[in-house]
């Protein structure tokens, strides 16, 4: 096991990750840009050491710097969480190189699973269905053209690299594929350094629904159920729950064991996540795999007990898993709400500022993963998440009214935050009955569903 | 406005005069007294709390961190490469906004480290050598590609604040420049 | 102590002394043109924070609550029984220590609740009554048990802040008291 | 089902009811006493209502403010928490009498259970074996002297009334039984009101083991596992778990099951605590219930994911329970650590004063149930309990493991608490190995334990 892990991010994924480290015995060090000099992670990390200003590009996404950090405080280990340097195969090559260990994929797998197009085509001949797509990376605009009148209208543009919703676009017509090409390629270009792009089909009435998968070095794995994050905004998730309602127990059994058996066959290793869309009858095609921690890895902690930070960096020492798919058992039902600093009333405008007071709410069932702190200054350099309220109850209906209870206690003052449409989620009749699909949000419109809340 | 609140306010005028007259001393003598970095007077229902600059103007000040253990307040690299005991001021603690670590006082500036790596002074950067704003002092190795340690402003080359070889944090303080007297910038 | 520390101290009196001919007039300005209940300044990594009295000295006022929403900040029964609108001020909230709920102010005192119950006054108290302290003005039915209410002061009565029938909490204000000009008194 | 429930209580437990009784959709009202109008449940609630001054025969304990109270406010029923009035028959007795509703067993069954000596007498005759003691209530000194020497040394003295510790005296000769009665008396009488006494065989390595059981109002019960809370210091409980480390699985469901069994037939309804000491080999015997929903329960719920307060309110609403010991799983480890507000370095002495800075611990299996905040005043009135921290587990090493986090993580500046004192015993050979026994603290001496921590 390590004896020191270097933590490359921030928030409350830096905060995560070092409580698995304690559990674990493992020191931790957390690597901070100076915008996050008095954050809760550094305050709480074993030691703390600067790393940049406050733009990413010269701190949390410098690998130089991260790496140099690592030596330095004498870590073994870098964990780099989500987003950021995660799923960066030449960061993880370079990690190798200096004899660290990056937690996660070794680069290899990484760069495996690196192109998306390549990732559908790796899992579909393991037996994943896919869905139908661009012939590759789309070439120029003749190319994207032809590819889309084949694959048939409407469909969804998509960046190889990255996620988050950033270079996305879902187009209906030629026209209007012809004008977003360019925006998607500069923000692609952008975001991730990469303005490789990619068609897919795109189902109107979609869910979007993942399995979380385990895989030690020696090819033993497990998969953690389901998760469903259809509720999103622009293709970001903001509400995720498990198990889906969109699938049978049946449906969702064979779903997750096919996952598995084809993320094993590929070689894949460490946990990860395999995207599916599942359309109105219950088909699903396999969209992509995260090579990482997720945001929403909250949701099955809560129904499995297993801890899959810890679990991560077990595999990553070269830990065997240490558990079967007979010791994973399911219980009850989950949602997690993504707290972020943005105003839902307004577009969902980003904000920062002080954290004039902060109240968590707690309770049986009720788990807060958050950075924030009364006095804390949010930076506005980084993604608005100021954490995750998690909430578990025996079934659907009971986790639900265990969710309008705590995102009523929640305080948050001196931020604006995207409560408000959390709750008005919670009175929308396509979400209380287990219906809604990924354009729920933006089809409705977050307007409108908080407007029926505030009537209601 | 109601009368009420006119009067309320007359009232706080009042307060507050008293507090600026009564209490502050009492402040100031505490502080002196005790050496804490915060302390608050209550009265009459009004608080007044001051907190001694810790360097920077941040709520959670980081000698006040959460756990009673005695962690380190900085890294280790940087607890290593601070020999001689000054408690590290000023740069990288102000720069949230994206300012360069260039940290200043009255007399002084410091030159900061550009990276975190292990920093390497330059052999003609001796202490009582005269430099400009801009001249390179040194440089700090970030994994191979050095970073160049530059004077902040004209002076000249005081006591250097880290080891030749020592890890060095971003922002850290590693040179101080002291400003020239006007008889020497004359000269 | 070090000349450092002696060096920082006397920095840190010639900061706080502008803190006070400087920052507490600003803080005085900016609380009577906002109306706030709280101001902090910061200079030279020094805060200042002012908090404006709220009827108590404790850390969390009352309308200050977690939750966005509306809640009623006093108990619905107190709401109800508070038609003329005043601020509950004073009584019942000092009384952390177990003082008795009895409320005072500049030239008049408040006789309050000694029990949670339904508030009836004596007919022979009105408005205008002289009454000495200890006087009864009126009782609290808890449950069957009457609590007398009596005048906190020597003084005149004045206005009921609660109706007959009302329910009323524990320490709540129910009948001004008003001190008697020295003519009175003298008369 | 009740429309608005009076909660007759303050600090952690009240928001805990709070956060139940808004699940259940059920409005709220806290009763405060003058030195809690600051305090988080106050802040919390729909309405809040002061009821009294600071001392708490005046306010929490006296029953028609607190009737008066709920009357005034519209509610329908009032929760008493634990201590204070939660098992005060004559209370319950007059709040059925104003229409209300005691939350908790109705007035009759209360009085049933209300003698310990009665009790025990009861139960045994309903199958359980109960611990040597003395006939009925002591008379005099001659007739304790007497029963003493027929039940054999060391003996303990127990006030027929209330818990916690107040009036109880482990005595080893007729002498310090001569002496201890005096005191237990007194102490008896200044915290119930109510100065019987009674003895009892001392097993010297004992372990307290509790059954939760929930019985509804037709007759239909569970229990919910047991708990082991042999963690105590002067017969209070500071560290509770479950499944307790003494009894095999087999042993465990064994008394699980005949203690359901006999308080099904002796008529006990709502949710309630059988307590049992276990000797060195495993023989058990029961000790007395606890008609009221305990300080401990937490552990059971992150066994079970049953909500044991919902549950208890739902019974007093005269609702069935709604599910069967089939539905009753346990799953994991779990622990429980009474933070208090009290210096375990100096005899324990309790403190009050203001909350510096708060920051409660979380991530997977942890959970923080506590009414503090930063700044909140304590007053020092009331018990020195600060909250409670409950971390599960997949199993017991991992909760420990957990746990040993958590606490490290937890901070409470401005007061000295008691977290020195559950760290140490997670360094304790006799807690690692589930040897515990509930003279551990008292005879090793928390001294011993603190100092045998730092040399670690």
């Amino acid at each position: 096991m390590f004896r020191k892990v270097l933590i490359a991010n921030r928030g409350e994924i830096a905060i995560r990750i070092l409580r698995a480290c304690r559990e674990l015995g493992i020191e931790t060090v957390v690597a901070y840009s100076t915008a996050d000099r008095d954050s809760l992670p550094v305050q709480l990390a074993d030691e703390a050491i600067c790393i940049g200003p406050p733009d990413a590009r010269r701190s949390y996404l410098l690998a130089p710097a991260v790496i140099s950090a690592a030596m330095l405080t004498g870590c073994d280990a870098i964990h780099p969480g989500y987003g950021f340097l995660s799923e960066d195969e030449g960061f993880a090559e370079v990690v190798a190189a200096h004899d660290l260990t990056f937690i996660g994929p070794p680069a290899a797998i990484l760069e495996r699973f690196a192109s998306k197009a390549g990732t559908r085509q790796l899992l579909g001949a393991h037996g994943l269905p896919t869905i139908p797509g661009s012939d590759g990376m789309l070439r120029d605009e003749m190319h994207a053209l032809d590819e889309a009148e084949r694959i048939g209208y409407p469909v969804l543009i998509k960046p190889s690299a990255g996620g988050g919703g950033k270079g996305m676009r879902m187009v209906r017509t030629g026209r209007e594929l012809e004008s977003a090409l360019r925006v998607c390629r500069s923000e692609a270009k952008a975001a991730f350094g990469d303005d490789s792009l990619y068609l897919e089909k795109w189902l109107d009435e979609n869910r979007h629904v993942e399995i979380q998968v385990a895989i030690d070095r020696y090819g033993h794995g497990v998969h953690l159920g389901d998760r469903d994050c259809s509720v999103q905004r622009r293709h970001q998730k903001i509400l995720e729950e498990a198990p889906t309602p969109a699938l049978s127990e049946a449906a969702r059994a064979d779903l997750a064991e096919r996952a598995l058996r084809a993320a094993i066959a590929a070689g894949y290793e460490n946990v990860g996540t395999l995207e599916f869309l599942v359309d109105s009858v219950g088909s699903f095609f396999f969209i992509e795999i995260n090579c990482r921690i997720q945001v929403e890895h909250p949701v099955t902690e809560m129904l499995t007990g297993i801890d899959l930070v810890a679990t991560q960096i077990r595999i990553a020492a070269g830990e065997p898993l240490g558990f079967s798919q007979a010791d994973v058992a399911l219980r009850g039902h989950a949602i997690e709400f993504r707290i972020n600093a943005e105003d839902p009333a307004n577009g969902f405008r980003p904000g920062a500022g002080v954290v004039e007071r902060y109240h968590a709410p707690g309770g049986p069932g009720v788990r807060v993963d958050s950075h924030l702190f009364s006095g804390y200054d949010v930076p506005p350099y980084y993604d608005s998440l100021l954490g995750k309220l998690i909430v578990w109850g025996p079934d659907r209906p009971s986790a639900i009214a265990r969710s309008r209870v705590a995102l009523d206690e929640l305080v948050v003052d001196g931020l604006v935050t995207n409560v408000a449409i959390h709750q008005a989620l919670l009175g929308n009749e396509a979400f209380l009955a287990g219906k809604m699909t990924t354009n729920l949000l933006d089809r409705v419109g977050s307007e409108a569903i908080l407007a029926a809340a505030a009537r209601a | 406005m109601s009368e009420r609140l006119a009067a309320d306010r007359s009232a706080d005028h009042a307060a507050i005069d008293r507090l600026s007259s009564e209490l502050l001393p009492a402040l100031i003598a505490k502080l002196g007294a005790t050496g804490l970095g915060e302390l608050e007077v209550r009265e009459g229902g009004w608080r007044v709390r001051l907190r001694r600059p810790t360097g920077g103007g941040s709520y959670n000040t980081r000698d006040r961190r959460p756990g009673d253990k005695d962690r380190s307040v900085r890294s280790s690299a940087q607890a290593a490469a601070n020999p001689v005991g000054l408690t590290p001021v000023g740069p990288g603690r102000d720069d949230r906004n994206g300012r360069e670590g260039t940290g200043s006082d009255i007399g002084r500036v410091v030159a900061s480290s550009p990276a975190v790596g292990t920093f390497q002074p330059r052999a003609d950067a001796r202490a009582g050598t005269k430099v400009r704003e801009g001249d390179r002092l040194g440089s700090v190795d970030m994994l191979g590609i050095p970073q160049e340690v530059v004077a902040p402003a004209d002076g000249v080359v005081g006591a250097s604040l880290v080891e030749p070889g020592d890890a060095v944090e971003y922002g850290q303080e590693l040179i101080l420049i002291e400003f020239a007297t006007s008889a020497e910038t004359e000269a």
